[in-house]
This record gives structure tokens, sequence and C-alpha cells, in this order.
């Protein structure tokens, strides 16, 4: 009887909360306007003719390339990442391993997208941006596996976690700072608590996602950069193992979750 | 050819003489013709309804749909369904747009009077779904908020 | 050079739903990049869509129409085979058309 | 922007800090102990006015980024509660209170000291975007308390005003690893634009202090 009682009260908080939730999505009509009519499939379409261009020194395309399911498997392959790469002996994620398959197979100078792996708002995707869209899109609906059976993607993991809580800068800001809480928003942007499953599974399976207000697709390398440069931070590295191990952090928290990416967000 | 007959009747009448000849004439051209200039340089609604006719008539044959509140203001959907027989124009105008009249859809014959777009709202404020049928023009408005998400840097 | 469209053509009871996805920045020209220079006004000025050979809307737009534009109409009409092609012209003078055809 | 160089203070956290690891922490898992690389130092350049001073530490940071979601052993907490409170420094004329006008605007503005921010503008102080202040304001954020009728509910005593003062200049003092930014200590905002956003809070004729209206 007691245990019922209980277990009745808990229903009615957890029912409660799901309702105060629904409601406070107010921007639920906004985005149901927008049907599954997404502008990233142009940026899509775009990655997919890309991908098969032959390019670099070596005057090939990219079909070749290793995205972790083996030469040229494109499908699933996002699911999956990032992944240890035995040929590199790094964890990489799919848009560090795309630089290495350009460099490595297409013997491409990547110095400038390096530098510049993000489009400035109003000027053409990059080509990492095209790509990524792309190869997202060729795991829509299948379950997140982030791996986590070499030690180095263990450590990668480990060190995001730790990473979240890294509060530095002149406004003491860290990735908890905003994404440590259930059930919070800035302005009136819902934030995620993306230090636990249910938080990192809806916004690992969303990236990259179509940016509205910038009127393009973004990578999650992007949203780690961007949210470093919200903290007030230094520019964040691309590639560099910050950006991974968050990432990593992210995807196998989320693991299980089907991908949905690209996403679109505000 | 069955375009709406009223947006041809603006192109000049030499280009209707080669049109009746059968001239085959690039669309593009009657097109520029019939822009409506004064109508996207109009920087208020009542000057943006002069270009486009005059005053409009509320409707409630117009089911015009934008969201209440917009998450971002660069990308607005708006919906507009006209129930007014013989429409053959549909028009959208945001309120306080530097230039309110943002879009003239010219419905031909045998097209539903419907359309949806995604527009751009510099703030909160009306937006308007102006129908033209049988030479008279009606409307239907809707208020959508337009806020600030995110973290403002 | 612009890139391609995305249409998507769907027969339903007798009519044809159409869905259209442009690649385009529609610059208001009041936009400052990130040097802080305006970004000349671009954007598309005029929208053409034809079943087979005959218009079936038309549309004039200003800048204030969203960037990569979409729309979406429906027309009477259409069977397997036929085709739906819509074309775009911008205030710089460049065009592009993509059609489907019908299954 | 001050970022306190490490000083007789952190041999006394750090102190602490072994001491309440051994009492209250579990050892570090198997796992973190693979911890090889240091990401902190190898994964940033400089960018704009955020050059890589910003990466270090300082005392709260450390603690703080240690004790995220967790309980802060109270003594650490006296510590840092003592020491923010004793460095506020109060308005040298005594006077609280700028414009109001001024301070609504800080309240909106959420750039400052970002790597692409102009460092020549003033900046923000962002307040909108975790704590509810005026009633006729809908886009607020909630992570922080909602400051409706900030001063109609409180008064303008000594006391409250030394109070959010306080608050505003270091909120540690009475939240140890608050996770509001130290705006007064850390030189986010100015002296004059803690007044503004002061007058913003507690003046009469401030929007935050207007009757709220239920729809």
């Amino acid at each position: 009887m007691m245990i019922s009682r209980f277990v009745l009260a808990i229903l009615l908080v957890c029912g409660q909360s799901a309702l105060a939730h629904a409601e406070e999505d107010i921007f639920a009509e906004y985005r149901a306007m927008f049907g599954d009519d997404s502008p990233a499939i142009l940026v899509e379409m775009d990655g997919e003719a890309l991908w098969s261009t032959a390019a670099g020194e070596k005057a090939v395309s990219l079909e070749t390339c290793d995205l972790g399911l083996g030469p040229g498997v494109v499908d699933g392959a996002y699911a999956q990442l990032p992944r240890y790469f035995q040929d590199a002996d790094k964890v990489m994620d799919l848009e560090t391993r795309l630089l290495w398959c350009m460099e490595t197979i297409q013997g491409l100078d990547t110095i400038d997208l390096r530098d510049q792996p993000f489009s400035e708002q109003g000027t053409p995707q990059t080509a990492l941006e095209q790509l990524s869209a792309f190869i997202a899109s060729r795991s829509k609906g299948l379950p997140i596996s982030v791996p986590q059976s070499h030690p180095k993607e263990v450590e990668a993991f480990e060190s995001g976690k730790r990473l979240f809580n890294f509060r530095a800068g002149p406004h003491d800001f860290s990735c908890a700072t905003c994404h440590g809480q259930e059930g919070k928003r800035i302005r009136l942007q819902s934030l995620l608590k993306l230090n636990s499953p249910e938080g990192a599974r809806e916004s690992f399976s969303t990236w990259p996602a179509y940016r509205i207000s910038q009127g393009s697709v973004r990578t999650i390398e992007w949203r780690m950069a961007d949210c470093a440069r919200q903290q007030r931070l230094p520019g964040l590295i691309f590639g560099s193992d910050f950006a991974i191990d968050l990432i990593t952090y992210l995807g196998v928290q989320a693991n299980g979750e089907a991908m949905n990416a690209p996403g679109l967000k505000r | 050819m069955s375009l709406d007959r009223r947006h041809f009747l603006s192109v000049s009448a030499s280009m209707i003489g080669a049109l009746v000849a059968g001239v085959a004439l690039p669309f593009r051209l009657l097109a520029q013709q019939a822009r409506p200039e004064a109508g996207f340089a109009a920087t208020d609604l009542a000057s943006a309804y002069a270009a486009l006719g005059g005053n409009p008539e509320p409707s409630n044959d117009i089911v015009f749909t934008s969201p209440e509140i917009a998450e971002n203001g660069a990308v607005v959907p708006v919906s507009v369904v006209s129930n007014i027989a013989g429409t053959t124009k549909i028009s959208i105008l945001v309120e306080k747009n530097p230039n309110p009249l943002t879009a003239v859809f010219y419905i031909a014959e045998g097209t539903e009077p419907s359309i949806q777009t995604r527009v751009k709202v510099a703030q909160t404020c009306n937006l308007y779904a102006v129908v033209e049928a049988n030479g008279k023009l009606f409307s239907a408005s809707r208020e959508t908020k337009v806020t600030l998400g995110g973290c403002g840097g | 050079m612009a890139s391609p469209m995305r249409i998507r053509a769907t027969m339903m009871n007798g009519a044809t739903e159409v869905k259209v996805l442009m690649s385009h920045p529609m610059e208001t020209g009041q936009r400052k990049d990130s040097s802080g220079a305006l970004v000349p006004v671009h954007h598309i000025k005029d929208v053409v869509a034809k079943h087979n050979d005959k218009v079936v809307l038309q549309a004039e737009w200003g800048a204030a129409v969203s960037q990569n534009p979409f729309l979406q109409f429906k027309f009477s009409g259409g069977a397997a085979g036929d085709t739906v092609s819509v074309t775009w012209n911008d205030n710089k003078g460049e065009t592009r058309t993509d059609q489907v055809t019908l299954r | 922007m001050t970022i306190r160089p490490t000083s007789t203070l952190t041999l006394v956290f750090g102190v602490m800090i072994i001491s309440a690891c051994a009492t209250n922490n579990p050892a570090p898992s198997p796992a973190e102990n693979l911890l090889t690389r240091d990401p902190v130092a190898t994964s940033f350049r400089p960018q704009g006015q955020a050059s890589l001073e910003r990466l270090a530490q300082d005392d709260v940071q450390r603690i703080c980024s240690e004790y995220e979601g967790r309980e802060i052993p109270a003594d650490l907490v006296a510590m840092i509660s003592a020491e923010s409170a004793s460095s506020v420094v109060f308005p040298a004329d005594g006077n609280y209170f700028g414009d109001w006008r001024a301070g609504k605007l800080i309240a909106e503005t959420g750039t400052g000291l970002q790597s692409n921010d102009d460092p020549s503008k003033p900046n923000g102080g962002n307040c909108y975007a975790c704590h509810q202040m005026a009633p006729d304001e809908i886009a607020y954020g909630t992570i922080g308390l909602p400051l409706v009728n900030y001063g109609k509910l409180r008064g303008t005593s000594e006391a409250i005003l030394k109070y959010t003062w306080t608050r505003l200049w270091n909120s540690h003092a009475y939240n140890a690893c608050s996770h509001m930014p130290r705006f007064g200590a850390n030189g986010v905002l100015t002296e004059q634009q803690l007044k503004d956003v002061m007058a913003f809070l507690f003046d009469v004729e401030s929007p935050v202090n207007k009757e709220v209206v239920s729809p």
C-alpha cells in the first residue's frame, strides 16, 4: 500500500513535469510548420556530388575513404563516430576523418579548410559542411553506437566528461553552466542537460543541423567552437582533443538513439 | 498559356499584340513588365496597398497561418489558402519590415489558390495576406511575435 | 554558379502538389558581414513554375522572402511522365531552372 | 579583466582539496587514470581579444570545476564565500544608483568579451539570458531566479543594496560556485554599469518594478 502510493506520487510528479515541458515549448507550432522541408537537403545534395568528385593532386574522389565501416561505406558510418582509427592512431570525428581522407587519398591541400572549416554567413558552405550533411543524412534512422572498445576511445570519453565541467574565462562559464540542469532555458531557448542520456540523445542525434538564424548547415564541431566562443574562451582549434573529447562524451551518452540529422535549429 | 488575365493586362499593348500574333516572347520579359516595383519599394503598409490597387476588405474566407511566436524572424513559415472564388493573385505583406510587400503570387487557372512559403519578419508585427479576386481585394492578418532566442551573442 | 533546386512533385487525387527549395542567399542589402561592410542586395525577383509547357504559378519576390526559399503549391492534373519545372531569376541576372518528372 | 594568479590561497585550497578528496570523494576510476593528454593546453589558439591566458583557472574556477554537480565540502564553501565577500568593492561615492534605462540595455545585451566582439564597445550583462526581470518582457531565461518587481518587493534599505551589489560583484559571496558571472570581480561590467543595473532593479520607474498584469 505504502509502495503503491509512493509509485503513484512519482507518476504524478513525472506526469506534471512532462506536461510543463510540453507547455514550455512555445516554438513547437513554429517548428512544426517546417514539415520535412529543411533547406539542409540542398547542402546534402551538394555534399553527395562532392563525395564522388575527383580532386587533389591525385585527382581521385573520396569514394574510397574509410569512415570506420570500411573503405567507401557511407551508410551508417556517422552513427558510429567518433571512433579510433588505426591508420591515424587517433580518435577522430567525421570532420577530422574527412580531412584525413582528403589529405591521404586525394593529396588535397587542406590548410585553408583547417583554418576556415566553417562558412561565414552568406557565403557558400564549405566542403566539410556539405560532406557532413550528406554523410550524416545517410545514417538517418540508425541507432547511434559510438564505440568504447579501444582504450583511446575510453580516454576520449573520460576526458570529455571532465572537460564538460571546465570553468574558465572572464565569465566563469563551463558547458555545465548552461547544459548541466534539466528544464532550463536561455531567453526563450530551451537548454538540454547534456550530461544526461536524455539530453545527449536529443542533441547528438540532430547535428549537423540547418541553423535558421544563419541560413547554413552547421556541424557538431562548429557547435563546440561556438560554445567556446560564447564561453569567452579563445578559439577552439578544429579537430582538437577538447572538441573530439566532448563530442565523444556526447555521442557515447547518446548511444541507442536513432540518428536524425541534419536537424533544424533556430 | 492560361496565366491570370489581369496580370497580362498590365503588359503593354504592343506586347499583347505580339502574344496574340503568336510570337513566342521570353517569359522573363513579361514577368519584369508585370513586377509591381512601386509595391516592393513602398516603405509602409498604406503605400504598398496603394501599389497593389487599394485597401483590401478583411475577409474570413482567407485562411492565413503564421506561427504565433517565431523562434527566429529570419525564417517565418506562412500559409495562405483563399476560399474566395476567382482568386487570381495572393500577396504577402509584413507590416513592420522596411518594405512590407514581400511576395506576390499569380495563380493560374487550374492552380489552387493556396501557397506556402517562408518570409523574414524584422520585429513583432502583423502579417497580411491580400487576395485579389474578380478585381476586388480582400485581406486576412495574423500577428507573429519575434523573440530573442539563445545567448544574444 | 547557382546550386540546384530540390523539387518534389507528388500526384494526389487528380492534382499535383509541388514543394520547392531553392538555394539562394536572399540578401536584403541591410546585413553587415563580419568586417562590418554591407552585403549588397541579392535576391530572387521572379519565379515561374510550369507543368509541361503550361505556366501554373508565377511569383514576384522582394528581398524579405527567406534565405534558401521554400515554396509549396498545387495544380490540377499531372500524369506520370509529365514534367514540372521551376525557374528563378535574381536581381543580378543569375537564373536557374530545374525540373522533375512525375511518376 | 582579472584572472587572479595562483597565490598563497592556492596552497590553502590545494591542501583542502587533497583532504577533501581523501574523505569525501571516491578514488579516481581506472579510466580517469588513463588520461595522459592535456586537451586544454593543446586545443585553443588566441582569437580576437580572447587570449590563451583565459584558460588559466583561478582558485574558484578550479574548485567549482572539480565539484560541479556535487556537494562542495563545507570548509571550501566557507573559504570561497569569505574570500569572495572580502573582495567586493562598493561604490566609492556611496551612491548605488545610475540610470535604469542604461541598466535595461545592459540587461538585454549579450555581447562582450567574446573572441569576435569589438573590445571598444561596452560589455553587456545579459541578465535576461538567465533571469526574468520586467514583467512585460517574455524572452527571459530560467537559469537564475526571477527578479520581477525586485526593488518593489524588497525596498531600498542599505542592507538590501549592499546585498544586491555584492551579488552582482561576486555572487560566490552568498552562493559558492554560483553559475552567475562575477561581473564586478572579473571586470565584466564597470562600476558605472553596475550602478545602472542596480537602478534597473530598484528604480520605481524601471520596468522591472511595474505592475504585473496577468494575461
